[in-house]
């Protein structure tokens, strides 16, 4: 098996599903001869023709409402939003449109389609390319929120995401487009749209993370496990509708619970993990549940000193680790 | 697009059908049966103009709430209407979660739509865009009011439809109001097809108490999107005839003298005069279309009074495509 | 002192501070002669003139947009969205500029507005206008987000919005509109924003609630008195930034927590403060952090049975209270 | 609206010294001292001609990212730009929390903006509607690119100005490319300035490398602005003589020919040239000035390296307006 970039697996889902399934379509700013601001699509519209790899104007709600409509006529809609700081104009489609459709039709109506968007800090990017976006829409009844952590997950969970019968919003840590490498099959897979990962065993605490802030997790455990400390990762992957299960039976078995995400603390996403864990978990619970997150200011800073401030990073999450650990 | 005498009598008879439906509908609501009405009255020619200008059940429609006669046309029935009404079980286009008024009628591809206006204009343009993909015969036919042309949702969506030459008619039933605000309030042109110009397309302000005009004018239009010459934007000039909705009183922002004044332009009242200069209608004509409509109206009252309400146990469901139960 | 509704204790604070500085005015969708669809500024436009009561075009992104712009030039506006459920189009201005603005200059830059919405369900509003948007914007950081639950509250909370350098997105609980009721004197008097406030005091459990929901919470304690719990309920009031303070000394006298809200459960605002006592106040519970909000589904139906399904209640309320009492 | 010799020397300087500062941040980007750097090349006349028919300092101005002449003709230092493309303290329009080229200056009533596109648009409106309502004397001048005319927030900004004359000069700066998508595939008419017919202001074509004729231009829409003739819409076409940013590489989506044919008429050129053909400039006075600006760009790189970079420990504030630190 060949090891290629997150980017990499992205792109190659894309190609592999348009190669498919001839209702598959691109649609987003750049996607077409620049082959995306990121690249992640490059060749593809040599490949694929401009027909299925379409430049749209600059305008995001209709990029998502354009989509919805193809959608609605049995397309199978990629839409790419450059920058998840820049899928606001196109709020109204997602929450009251493609997420609403099919339980306001009582069925009679579904939106299949992706909305892909390149996600998160640490790049340079400064308050508007460094965005967080996941809690708006984990609140969605009616969308699917996914972020991958690893090429494997990209791929198979991007292949899932085209075939399933709903919105899903796909996120791209972006930091990682190029620094996550990992081990992916050429050929057709999935990953399926739903379940939480255990991605590392461990008996002393459970850290739950998705995206940058997983990979990120993943070297702060090892970090502890030479500390003694044993550590439970769970990659959360898809995190709406949220698999309770998977989040429940880890920290049953570890009785700590850390949630890390690099989006605001208050009102995100590791509120709900937090929640659900203090409602079920309560019995097992042996600390409190902790959350290491970004900060409550607008967004990452751009001058750099200013960006590792924000950011969470492995010593920070190390450093929470030994903290609930020790508790 | 000559029409026969008997598709003539046959455009005045949804007309008249529409419009005792409606006002039945405002005498329930008078008598504390039903908890909202919002009404077509006054803009039934320009709906089934633009309905008999396409193939119905083949070519698509995104409606808005003032299509009660339009969906007429496509075959959406009293009893139907009732049940909306009434929020009773059974009811087609929602299950009866929807507000009555929210149409959808996948047999006849006319698309779900919500309240937010204007969203309806980019399915219409990406339904536009699949047919253009898929190489078909098709058109669709998108219809708001001339208020909701102030949201940069419609601009977005015509934009896209004439960059791409896409077979869509976007109609403005333009009936003088948005709610209490008039419509030298939400534009500086005089009419909404003035704002075709801008966005490089053609555009077209037709009579909308006219059925037969209106029909000419959309058929023109359709003829050339089905010969892949692009969009266009029409305007049917109407006026609402009633407040915006039963929860409404319109008296607080216009005067009775100007509601009395455009009652002489009664779409009904000019199809019948139409059809009696062209003697395809008299009196007893007319009354055997009455009684034949009250009949009907009656029916679907009746019906919608002994129909139960849905049961809570399905309510939970569908919020995603796999949750549908078919059949 | 007078006792007078919660829309008229709205209207009564935007009157004052129309007169009282002569940079505040109010733009929205049919505030003018209309006076609101609620008739929340019914009498305004007389009193103050078309220049100051301005029936904007149909477009909420342009209203929150120019209203930013007229906030930078000094001016104070008060922007009305007539249903939250329509303030997504305005979601971009409202996360990426008024929020930002005063961070992402330094301070040279703020927004002092207001962006009034009726919100909630229970009114037959179905899909579109019975949605709770509060989990949206409790997220942001530059943004305050107040919902008052009684007359009083009302009226201080709002012309303390009013005069608040920064935005604040002002929630009204719409069915209380005319249904709650309570004193309120008729000068000057603000009620801070920030505070939540314990509005019934009780040592065997605490209550976290807002908006209507406060006020079923209220009905919902009477009950459990009788039944010889001890009920402390918390009106949180302002959501963002959150009273962590006010949240934890209740549930540390109490150890037991139940947050009520009508938005869906998962990703709500309940969410948040369930992990702020998860993580702070951990060794005070005495029983799992209980929620009690909508369930997981778009938003409320339409249909009487259905809404009624979907909406927490007194009778819900109390019964969740019973439970974690009895824990 | 006849320009002195003076005025006119100074103009042809403001290019100059923008182009310099705009190249040298290249060729920091090429040595690796800067992240990021987004060009004004070839857009100075367009920038300079219009700064040039405001009353700077008292007029408003809402620009974008490319508008660094525009900026330096407000006031904005050569300093001031090196602080912000290495992110240094004293940054002076975010406090290096911004990206380079997100410009604000209070003093010169140059609002802040983001990244987002043609947000600044309805800021500008709201602006404009200030000074009608204070009956001020000003003008309000937004700029941005052809790409962003897209967006649905240009329209509904350009929707407000046109309905209630507010003092708005609307500048499409138009580079024929965002990023890599061509104008055509923005819009379905010739220019931007077309667009004005729909929406019911004028709207005027100019050549954008002359910054002389976009001054006449300017100065005749800001004459009408100021004599309550509403707004203009004016094009000032141009070319995007660089990549979109330091981030692109064009070669991918326009030919080297097409680039060096437009640098024919690059605006530095076109300037020089009337400027001799006026007598007013010959090779020894632009030696002068080339040394002077180098004097200047090489002090502002100095100092920018020189300083420290921001304090990790102001970067929780200000969120909120109370906590700006004044003076
Ligand atoms: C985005 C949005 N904002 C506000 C409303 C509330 N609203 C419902 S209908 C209406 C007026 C619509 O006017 P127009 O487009 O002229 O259509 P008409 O009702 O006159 O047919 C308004 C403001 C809404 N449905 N959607
Ligand atoms: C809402 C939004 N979507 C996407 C982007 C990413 N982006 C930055 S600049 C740009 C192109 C802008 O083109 P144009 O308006 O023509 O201005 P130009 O850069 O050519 O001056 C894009 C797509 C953005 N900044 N904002
Ligand atoms: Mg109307
Ligand atoms: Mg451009």
């Amino acid at each position: 098996m060949a090891e290629i970039t997150l980017i990499d697996a992205i792109r190659q889902a894309m190609d592999e599903e348009l190669a498919r399934d001839e209702n598959v379509f691109i649609v987003g700013e750049d996607v077409g001869k620049r082959g995306g601001v990121f690249r992640a699509t490059v060749g593809l519209f040599d490949k694929y023709g401009e027909e299925r790899v379409i430049d749209s104007p600059l305008a995001e709600l209709s990029i998502v409402g354009v989509g919805i409509g193809a959608a609605l006529y049995g397309m199978r809609p990629i839409c790419e939003i450059q920058f998840a700081d820049f899928i606001y104009p196109a709020f109204n489609q997602i929450v009251s449109e493609a997420a609403k459709m099919c339980y306001r039709s009582n069925g009679e109506w579904t939106v299949p389609m992706v909305i892909r968007a390149p996600y998160g800090g640490g790049i340079g990017g400064g308050l508007y390319h460094s965005q967080s976006v996941e809690a708006f829409f984990a609140h969605v009844p009616g969308l699917k929120v996914v972020v991958p952590s690893n090429p494997y997950d990209a791929k198979g969970l991007l292949k899932a995401a085209v075939r399933d019968p709903n919105p899903v919003i796909y996120l791209e840590p972006k930091k990682g487009y190029r620094l996550i490498r990992g081990e992916v099959p050429e050929g057709d897979y999935t990953v399926p749209i739903g379940p939480a990962k255990v991605t590392r065993q461990g008996s002393d605490l459970s850290v739950y993370a998705y995206g940058m802030m997983h990979y990120y997790t993943l070297q702060a455990a090892d970090k502890l496990a030479g500390e003694g400390v044993n550590v439970e990762v769970v990659d959360l992957r898809t995190l709406y509708p949220v698999d309770k299960q998977t989040v429940l039976e880890s920290v049953r078995k570890t009785g700590k619970a850390l949630i890390v995400h690099e989006d605001n603390l208050t009102g995100g996403y590791g509120g709900e993990i937090a929640a659900i864990i203090a409602e079920e978990a309560f019995t097992d619970l042996d600390a409190p549940v902790r959350r290491l997150c970004g900060p409550d200011v607008p967004a990452v800073p751009f001058s750099h000193p200013l960006q590792d401030w924000f950011m969470p990073n492995p010593d920070k999450i190390a450093q929470a680790m030994r903290e609930l650990a020790a508790y | 697009m000559e029409l026969s005498n008997d598709t003539q009598l046959e455009m005045y008879w949804m007309m008249l059908l529409s419009r005792r439906l409606d006002e039945r509908a405002w005498m329930l609501h008078r008598q504390g049966k039903i908890a909202f009405h919002i009404s077509g009255i006054g803009q039934e020619a320009a709906q089934v103009g633009a309905a008999f200008a396409l193939r119905r059940g083949e070519d698509w429609v995104t409606p808005y709430y003032r299509d009660l006669a339009l969906m007429i046309c496509l075959g959406y029935t009293p009893r139907d209407f009732l049940l909306a009404l009434t929020g009773k079980q059974g009811e087609p286009t929602s299950g009866a979660r929807q507000m009555p008024s929210h149409w959808s009628m996948r047999k006849a591809n006319a698309v779900s739509h919500s309240a937010p206006v204007a969203t309806q204009c980019s399915h219409a343009a990406g339904i536009g865009l699949a047919i253009k993909m898929r190489k078909e015969d098709k058109v669709v036919l998108a219809t708001l009011g001339e208020g909701s042309t102030s949201q940069g949702e419609w601009y977005e969506a015509v934009n896209w439809a004439a960059i791409h030459h896409l077979p869509v008619i976007f109609m403005v039933e333009n009936n003088q109001y948005a709610i209490s605000v008039p419509a030298d309030k939400q534009m500086a042109v005089a009419s909404s097809a003035d704002k075709a110009c801008g966005m490089g397309l053609r555009g077209i302000s037709v009579d909308g108490t006219d059925v037969y005009s209106v029909y000419r004018t959309v058929a023109e239009a359709v003829a050339d999107a089905r010969a892949g010459k692009g969009p266009t934007l029409v305007e049917a000039r109407a006026y609402r005839l009633t407040p915006h909705s039963s929860d409404d009183d319109d008296r607080t922002y216009r005067s009775r003298e100007e509601v009395d004044e455009h009652k002489k332009k009664d779409p009904l009242i000019v199809g019948r005069r139409i059809l009696e200069e062209a003697g395809l209608l008299d009196q007893a004509k007319i009354d055997e279309m009455e009684a034949r409509v009250k009949e009907m109206v009656d029916d679907a009252v009746k019906f919608a009074e002994q129909a139960p309400y849905p049961d809570v146990a399905d309510a939970m469901f569908p919020v995603y495509a796999e949750e549908v139960r078919r059949g």
